[in-house]
């Protein structure tokens, strides 16, 4: 779920909002003595390409590291866990957070990052929504280890199975316990903004690096807390360069089985593009490529439940008012769920399937 | 969102409501759990519509400073209006007053009063997290058109078109027919009082065609209705008459040296035959005849033009060419009328097959003086009169194979039949078989009475075979009817020289794409369908379009006259505001947001979304929208929201009717 | 008994951490490295229409999602038995030798070429590429940053994106490239094999020029005699994109060469209770437990692997680095874990040579990049060799092409027995009778385990943070005694 | 949970047949249970499948909507809109683990007050036979690591 979540629910009827609020503005005010702002980047359960997208702003990071102190950045360079642990509340000016909550480890590192950082940024997908690894939230623990540990390449006999903890003969060692269930970062912790995209476009990270280094001089403002920062805010149509037209939908095809027309509205030719509900600021990538938007960027501004939104909006221009028609027209859509909730399964309503609690 | 003040009112509604729910308990538990979500005073009353029950709330508004007010009481559509107008009344905006129903959702339909009460609370939580995001709303208002259109010049559509024009205000009253008139121009007598149908009729057809209100267009059809409530832009097609209708005079010359005779199976039903250039009966309004082109040996040949050699005004106009016609009305009656059900359809009947099967209509003309055999009663050959003449009930009504719904006339016109057939053929035996007589309206059933005085015999069953092959002796030569006499309780088989098959009334072919031209909805029979079936018989669904006569669905011409003067009295009181206030439910569409994608062009079926290519993004016209809210669920990037039915507005509720607004503990078990 | 935890390890493209276990003489009993995460794609995978396994799995590695594009691309091909035109094999190739500059200059100069650029005994907080780009001169720091510009440009002229690409589909593309494209990529790739050649200069001034460091790597620390796996094409020279795996024993015989859909007859995976990651070997041999030699079917897939595996290199320049390579190391097969730096450089040089060769491909600009599936799908297994080994997808579909079970045996996994190995062994070196434990230890171990470039996000499917190197020693209650950093205190 | 379980029902209805309808059934005291709780909307196209999942996710245990027949829509075809998007949720519900029978379509005219309330009571029966929903609260996960928690440790 993502800033815009614009469910009047008392959980999240803005109670929240008063501390972002302050250590927002905090953050914008002069870095106090003691030089630099800090920053630190962290990554739970990701693949690591927000790094790699980060680091593809290429010249642009010697910008961070002149403004920035950096304080703590795994892939970047060598920090203390401790030094982490040891700073005071709130030392961290900005804390882009990449990944997913997948194991007590992860969880543990969002509630001390949150501690210590004044801005603490949902940065990527798997953070803002969960992504792709959040389909593994449509099945049970049980059998996510099943199809790993039993795999046809495995032999595994006696069926062995990672334990969190295990006794060595020479001891007792520990591995980070699984959760049934990938959270988003803001589903464990308070979140200031949210960045999306899987990963990021470079070009959005480096506008926002300039806006908060413009910010931390007082030449800027930073954007209202909660809000979505790096993305547009309008849908990838708005920036896709295909022609559209009004929209009836005879049949779904999957891209193997035609030749598309490279200048035509790909869903108007039956190929299921999530561009329609997801939030602009790709610069429509996918779809200039030929292959349709996949959905990284997330839900628009106002949406509560992106697949729901998505699955209104296709099924709307199904073009038939006869049942058994529908029918034949949506077996062409073969796996709703993973094509709808692509990369929102952990940030829809329900976040996944019952059979990852039952 | 700004800190909010509740008012919240339970009405007892007598004991309609606190029978069934304790009003108090939800009252108090309403002002105690619901107290953080912004509910300062919670009251319940005896009847909260009630002048006094109103005043409560005024009173609250003034001395509390209430924000927003909810209402737990009865179904909106009863009472909304009145306790909006109530918030008005007190300085409030009207629309940030919630009326939820807890009786007829609640109190009414639930039998166990703990159950009961517990749902009436989560209505209320529901209502008072709704009302939350109500905003504040103005009703858009639009000014109307003078003008009406009337579609179908049947009885129904005179009487309104009179109506509204002996008010002063302008009519166009479009009909298909070269001729207004209908199908009551088609009857010889009208039941119960056996008046002659031209002689009450004519008068108001000459009156129609001499109004100076009054734009006739027949010969015409409506093809396109564009615009909106009050504004609507109609396009008519008129069709080429082939005669020049300053010059004509309606002698009918060119009718007598038509050399070609063309079976009329319009207005004589097929008995008798007109010519290619015609006006379908003398008495026609307007009284040009129109050239059938079809049927014209010129437009066939090219050769002929005898109508011109001989028309002495030089009015026919061979090269005319249709015509398209866009008028602007602000109101619409549509009394389109009704089709014959086709028997044909009912083979056993062995209409079209067996000669002397004759359908209501067809009788009609048979009777008429002014019909093909000048009023005389005989069978096919035109010249024998029938001794014994079977009148057959609810042909293709009331029988599941073809409409379930009683035709309501049948039972009258057979009346008359027989009545008719008696006159015209002295000692003639005439048997009715009939399912059930239905004769209820004024002076019906005392023609029913006269009807059996005169010796007509009825038969209670369903007709299962009318055919000629004889078994019996006496049967040769005649037609026989195989009926199984219910109150007998036996088959029989009924020799007769004629038989009248009394068919039932259907919508006219083509009623469903009409109602698509003027957005308006069908039943499932395919009649048009009222805004309320007994508040309000006259006005769709659709604001500014009336229905009036046969088009609503089977009624006799004292109905259709009655509904005709109706709808134009809706229509004249709308004329005289001038102006319409709309409720202001309405889709609009947030340009930042708006993609382009397009998805909700195609949903609209008012055609109220128009796309901007220039600036790839679409915009929803507010005087086109009817409020539905497709468009808004369907909006993939959430650009386009609903006033009165706002996503928050939906999402709180549904929190509320959930209970989820208050922290579990505090759920009552 | 003592404990030594190391949670976790730096520089390393993922999340690895490492009990040590002391006898009570202080010497090591035993070492275990645990990978801490699972994200589960074997079993999300299923359900999912068969097209999409090239841009979900690619999501297993931010680091080197080409390779799962790839690999997962090739696999529904063979689902769909469809073969793309040779102009989609070769843009894909060429995507994938971009891929490859990138991938290794990153490696090279930012994770594993530190410890010889600034020598092993440096300062950790000089080990970096900053320390790097200090000691070489700045203008190296733009020419790494240019080489990643370059490639990621060539990824998403053909890819679509920089990172996660989305134009492989069964049957080969989406898209092609223009004329103008073709020429921009050419000149890029020209400048790319400067820069190879550059990055093997470089290396031979700073670390073949000092004799330390040549000991350093014929050490046997690093040393492990196991067997090693590689794509090769059909003249057995080293590939990337497409070939049959070939296996070679630890004395260099080739055991033989497996196609894709063989794997199986080969390879298979162990499971261990104390960590999420499993531990793939030699069928054919058997599993023999953490040691090396003929017996055991432990083998490697890394650079140095594909070197081994192969006869050679495709493309001239590369082949004589590749004949220096093995002449300066004392002949084929090479056992030490160090010379992997080296070898990676040789197949950075291969890598640009070859964009270089299939961007000037008449074929290239061609837009016959699709071919429309005809078959009924039913299974298919894709190989490509990921930079940090052969990487292999296997699906099996219902007749939509919707995928019933996959399997996934990725690179960094198949070198995860001898990474373990290497541990132990650094481990047992620089602890014994109980020396005082120092950094110096943490170095080393890091040395050992850097050359294989592990990527854990691939081999757990999933790439949690890391922590910066502590050891922690415990006595046998487990109270520690002594903490250590990589900082000098 | 109680002797009995009581499924808590959330019913969408149009403005101009459904609604009506539940009018109807209240003014002629046709009896149905009290599991269900309505919201009015003016047309069942403005059904946003967002609504039931919402609703699944806050607790109902099942969900009804109802507009106008086909054919009879007072917006002459939105009601087709929630049809289709009736029909995709079909699809997408079993995959999320939800038995479809929990969200149900019913066309209901103004004066089918009594088809209405046998359709309610037929569904509260039948969603009683399935059992509670009660999917966790969303902005609550933890609720969630309870429902799995014996499954954390496999």
């Amino acid at each position: 779920m993502s800033e815009n979540t614009t469910s009047p629910s008392p959980q999240s009827a803005g109670a929240a909002a008063t501390p972002q609020e302050d250590r927002a503005r905090e953050a914008s005010q002069q870095p106090r003595m003691g030089g630099k702002p800090k920053f630190a980047m962290y990554w739970a359960a990701s693949c690591g390409g927000c790094e790699i997208a980060v680091l593809n702003i290429h010249e642009k990071i010697l910008d961070v590291d002149a403004n920035f102190d950096v304080v703590f950045w795994p892939v970047a360079m060598d920090a203390k866990y401790k030094d982490v642990e040891a700073m005071a509340d709130g030392e961290i000016t900005l804390c882009l957070f990449n990944g997913g909550i997948r194991n007590d480890e992860n969880e543990h590192m969002a509630h001390l990052l949150r501690q210590k950082s004044k801005i603490l940024v949902a940065f990527g997908s798997c953070a803002n929504e969960g992504c792709v690894p959040a389909l593994a939230n449509l099945s049970s623990i049980k059998d996510v280890l099943a199809a790993a540990y039993q795999s046809p390449s495995t032999e595994n006999p006696q069926n062995i199975i990672p334990q969190p903890s295990w006794k060595a003969p020479e001891g007792e060692i520990h591995i980070p316990t699984l959760k049934p269930w990938l959270k988003t970062l803001d589903q464990e912790v308070d979140v200031d903004y949210y960045m999306p995209g899987c990963p990021p476009e470079s070009s959005q990270i480096a506008a926002v690096v300039d806006l908060v280094i413009q910010a931390l001089k007082g030449q800027a403002q930073l954007p209202l807390p909660k809000s979505v920062i790096g993305a547009g805010g309008s849908t990838v149509c708005d920036e896709c360069p295909r022609q559209r037209n009004i929209k009836k939908i005879k049949k779904f095809v999957r891209i193997q089985d035609i030749r598309p027309d490279p200048d035509l509205c790909l869903l108007e030719q039956g190929i299921l593009c999530s561009g329609l509900a997801t939030r602009s600021g790709c610069g429509a990538l996918c779809p200039k490529a030929g292959a349709p938007c996949v959905g990284c960027y997330g839900p628009a501004a106002g949406t509560l439940d992106y697949g729901a939104r998505l699955m209104s909006a296709v099924a709307s221009v199904i073009d038939s008012n006869d049942p058994q028609e529908i029918e034949r027209i949506l077996d062409g859509i073969p796996d709703p769920v993973g094509s709808f909730y692509r990369f929102n399964l952990a940030g829809s309503l329900l976040h996944g399937s019952k059979a990852a609690w039952t | 969102m700004s800190e909010q003040r509740i008012g919240v009112y339970v009405c007892h509604c007598g004991s309609n409501i606190a029978g069934m729910v304790d009003v108090a308990d939800v009252a108090q538990w309403a002002a105690g759990h619901l107290k953080d979500r912004g509910v300062v005073i919670a009251r319940d009353y005896k009847f909260m519509c009630s002048s006094t029950g109103q005043e409560l709330i005024e009173k609250d508004i003034k001395d509390l400073g209430l924000t927003r007010v909810v209402v737990a009481a009865c179904s909106p559509h009863l009472h909304e209006a009145t306790f909006r107008k109530a918030c008005a009344n007190a300085g409030l905006n009207p629309y940030l007053c919630e009326l939820v129903s807890i009786r007829e959702q609640d109190s009414w339909v639930h039998t166990d009063r703990a159950a009961a009460t517990e749902k009436a609370k989560a209505i209320v939580s529901g209502g008072v997290e709704r009302v939350r995001y109500n905003e504040p709303l103005e009703p858009l208002t639009v000014p109307i058109h003078p003008a009406t259109l009337i579609v179908g010049g049947g009885i129904a559509g005179i009487q309104a078109a009179l109506e509204i024009a002996d008010a002063g205000f302008p009519v166009y009253l479009v009909e298909k027919e070269p001729s207004i008139g209908g199908h009551m121009a088609q009857f010889d007598k009208t039941f119960p009082t056996l008046d002659c149908s031209a002689c009450i009729l004519t008068p108001k057809m000459v009156s129609v065609g001499s109004h100076p209100n009054i734009t006739m267009m027949t010969w015409s059809e409506v093809e396109k209705v564009e615009g909106y409530v009050g504004n609507f832009t109609v396009t008519v097609r008129k069709r080429a008459r082939s005669v020049n209708t300053d010059l004509c005079t309606g002698c009918g010359v060119c009718q007598e040296k038509c050399p070609r005779r063309v079976i009329d199976d319009v207005y004589e039903a097929g008995l008798g035959y007109r010519k290619a250039i015609y006006t379908p009966f003398p008495q026609a309004v307007p009284k040009w005849p129109v050239i059938d082109r079809e049927n014209c040996i010129f437009f066939e040949r090219g050769t002929c033009k005898a109508c011109q050699k001989f028309c002495p005004t030089g009015a026919i106009a061979f090269e005319q060419q249709d015509e398209i016609v866009t008028i602007n009305v602000g109101n619409i009656i549509l009394a389109t009328g009704f089709d014959l059900f086709d028997p044909r359809r009912i083979p056993q009947y062995g209409y079209g097959r067996l000669a002397n099967v004759f359908t209501s209509l067809e009788f009609e003309r048979l009777s008429n003086a002014a019909g093909p055999t000048n009023g005389h009663v005989v069978l096919r050959d035109g010249v024998t009169e029938p001794q014994q003449v079977a009148i057959v009930h609810c042909v293709g009504s009331r029988d599941r194979k073809y409409n379930n719904y009683c035709s309501n006339i049948c039972c009258m016109q057979s009346l008359k039949f027989a009545h008719l057939v008696k006159e015209h053929c002295p000692g003639a035996t005439v048997y009715q078989f009939y399912i059930d007589m239905r004769t209820p309206s004024k002076g019906y059933d005392e023609f029913y009475q006269r009807g059996l005085e005169e010796g007509t015999l009825f038969v209670r069953g369903r007709v299962a075979e009318v055919t000629d092959a004889a078994r019996l002796p006496g049967e040769e030569g005649k037609l026989i009817v195989q009926v199984e006499d219910t109150l007998a309780g036996k088959q029989r088989r009924i020799p007769v020289d004629m038989v009248i098959l009394s068919c039932g009334l259907e919508p006219r072919r083509g009623a469903k794409e009409l109602a698509k031209v003027f957005g308006i909805s069908c039943s499932a029979d395919g009649w048009y369908i009222e805004k309320h079936p007994k508040l309000d018989p006259i006005a769709t669904m659709t604001e500014r379009i009336f229905i009036a006569g046969c088009a609503q669905g089977p009624k006799d011409i004292p109905a259709s006259v009655a509904q005709g003067a109706a709808a134009a009295a809706r229509v004249l009181g709308r004329i005289q505001q001038k102006q319409i206030a709309l409720e202001p439910i309405r889709a609009t569409v947030n340009e930042d947001k708006c993609s382009g994608c397009r998805v909700c062009n195609e949903l609209c079926p008012y055609n109220a979304i128009v796309f901007h290519a220039d600036r790839g993004v679409s915009e929803v016209n507010p005087a086109l929208c009817q409020g539905c809210g497709t468009c808004v669920a369907a909006c993939p990037a959430g650009a386009i929201s609903g006033t009165g039915f706002s996503n928050e507005q939906i999402f709180a509720q549904l929190d509320g009717l959930l209970m989820n607004n208050i922290s579990k503990s505090s759920v009552p078990a | 008994m003592q404990r030594i935890t190391i949670d976790p390890i730096t520089r390393l493209e993922g999340h690895g951490k490492i009990e040590i276990f002391l006898d009570n003489e202080g010497n090591v009993a035993n070492t275990y490295f645990q990978i801490p995460e699972l994200r589960g794609f074997e079993r999300f995978c299923i359900g999912r229409p068969v097209e999409e396994m090239a841009i979900i799995t690619n999501r297993i590695c931010g680091v080197c999602p080409e390779a799962h594009h790839m690999a997962a691309a090739k696999a529904a091909d063979a689902v769909y038995h469809v073969d793309p035109p040779p102009t989609a094999k070769k843009l894909r190739e060429l995507l994938y030798s971009a891929f490859y500059v990138t991938d290794h200059t990153t490696h090279f100069y930012a994770l594993g070429g530190p410890d010889f650029i600034m020598g092993p005994d440096a300062p950790v907080a000089e080990r970096n590429i900053l320390g790097v780009i200090h000691k070489v001169g700045l203008e190296i720091g733009g020419k790494v940053i240019q080489a990643r510009k370059y490639g990621h440009a060539v990824i998403e002229m053909i890819g679509g994106r920089k990172v996660h690409p989305c134009t492989s589909i069964p049957g080969g593309l989406t898209k092609g490239i223009s004329e103008e494209q073709r020429q921009e990529i050419e000149s890029m790739g020209r400048w790319a094999i400067d820069f190879a050649q550059f990055s093997l200069k470089l290396f031979n001034d700073v670390v073949l020029g000092n004799q330390a460091y040549v000991d350093l790597i014929l050490s046997d620390t690093y040393t492990h005699r196991t067997y090693y796996i590689g794509t090769v094409d059909a003249q057995n020279k080293v590939n990337f994109y497409d070939g049959r795996v070939s296996v070679v024993d630890p004395d260099g015989k080739r055991l033989g060469t497996y196609a894709a859909n063989e794997y199986r007859d080969w390879i298979a995976e162990r499971v261990e209770p104390w960590t999420y990651l499993k531990f793939p070997y030699l069928k054919k041999v058997g599993w023999k437990g953490f040691v090396d030699g003929k017996d055991s079917g432990v083998y490697c897939a890394t650079p140095l692997s594909r070197l081994n595996a192969a006869d050679g290199m495709a493309t001239p320049r590369a082949q004589e680095e590749y004949e220096r390579f093995f002449s300066t190391l004392g002949g084929k097969p090479v056992h030490q874990r160090l010379a992997t730096h080296w070898a990676r450089l040789i197949e950075l040089l291969y890598a640009a040579e070859r964009w270089v060769e299939l961007a000037t491909d008449p074929e290239i600009t061609s837009d016959n990049f699709r071919a429309i599936p005809t078959e009924k799908p039913t299974e298919g297994v894709g190989i490509v060799e990921a930079p940090r080994g052969t990487l292999t997808h296997h699906y099996w579909t219902d007749e939509r092409g919707i995928v019933t079970k996959a399997n996934l045996i990725v690179g960094t996994t198949n070198n995860y027995a001898p990474i373990s190995m290497s541990i132990k062994k650094a481990a047992q070196t620089f602890i014994k009778q109980g020396t005082i434990v120092t950094e110096g230890l943490l170095n080393r171990v890091e040395m050992a385990f850097r050359p294989y470039d592990p990527c854990f996000g691939c081999a757990t499917h999933s790439l949690p943070g890391q922590m910066p190197l502590v050891v922690v020693i415990r006595d046998a209650q487990g109270k520690v005694v002594k903490e250590l950093s990589q900082y000098v205190d | 949970m109680a002797e009995t379980f009581e499924p808590v029902i959330i019913g969408f209805t149009c403005n101009w047949c459904s609604y009506r309808a539940a009018d109807l059934a209240g003014t002629a005291r046709i009896k149905y249970p009290p599991n269900i709780r309505l919201i009015r909307l003016m047309c069942s196209g403005r059904m946003d499948l967002t609504f039931v999942l919402k609703a699944l996710a806050g607790g109902a245990d099942g969900v009804l909507i109802s507009g106008c027949h086909p054919g009879e829509c007072h917006y002459i075809e939105q009601n087709y809109k929630a049809m289709r998007r009736f029909q995709m949720l079909q699809r997408a519900l079993p995959q999320l683990g939800i038995e479809p029978q929990r969200v149900k379509l019913v066309w209901a005219s103004a004066a089918e007050g009594q088809r209405l309330a046998n359709e309610i009571t037929k569904m509260v029966e039948e969603v009683r036979a399935l059992g509670p929903l009660q999917w966790p609260d969303g902005l609550h996960p933890e609720s969630v690591e309870q429902a799995a928690a014996q499954e954390v440790t496999a």
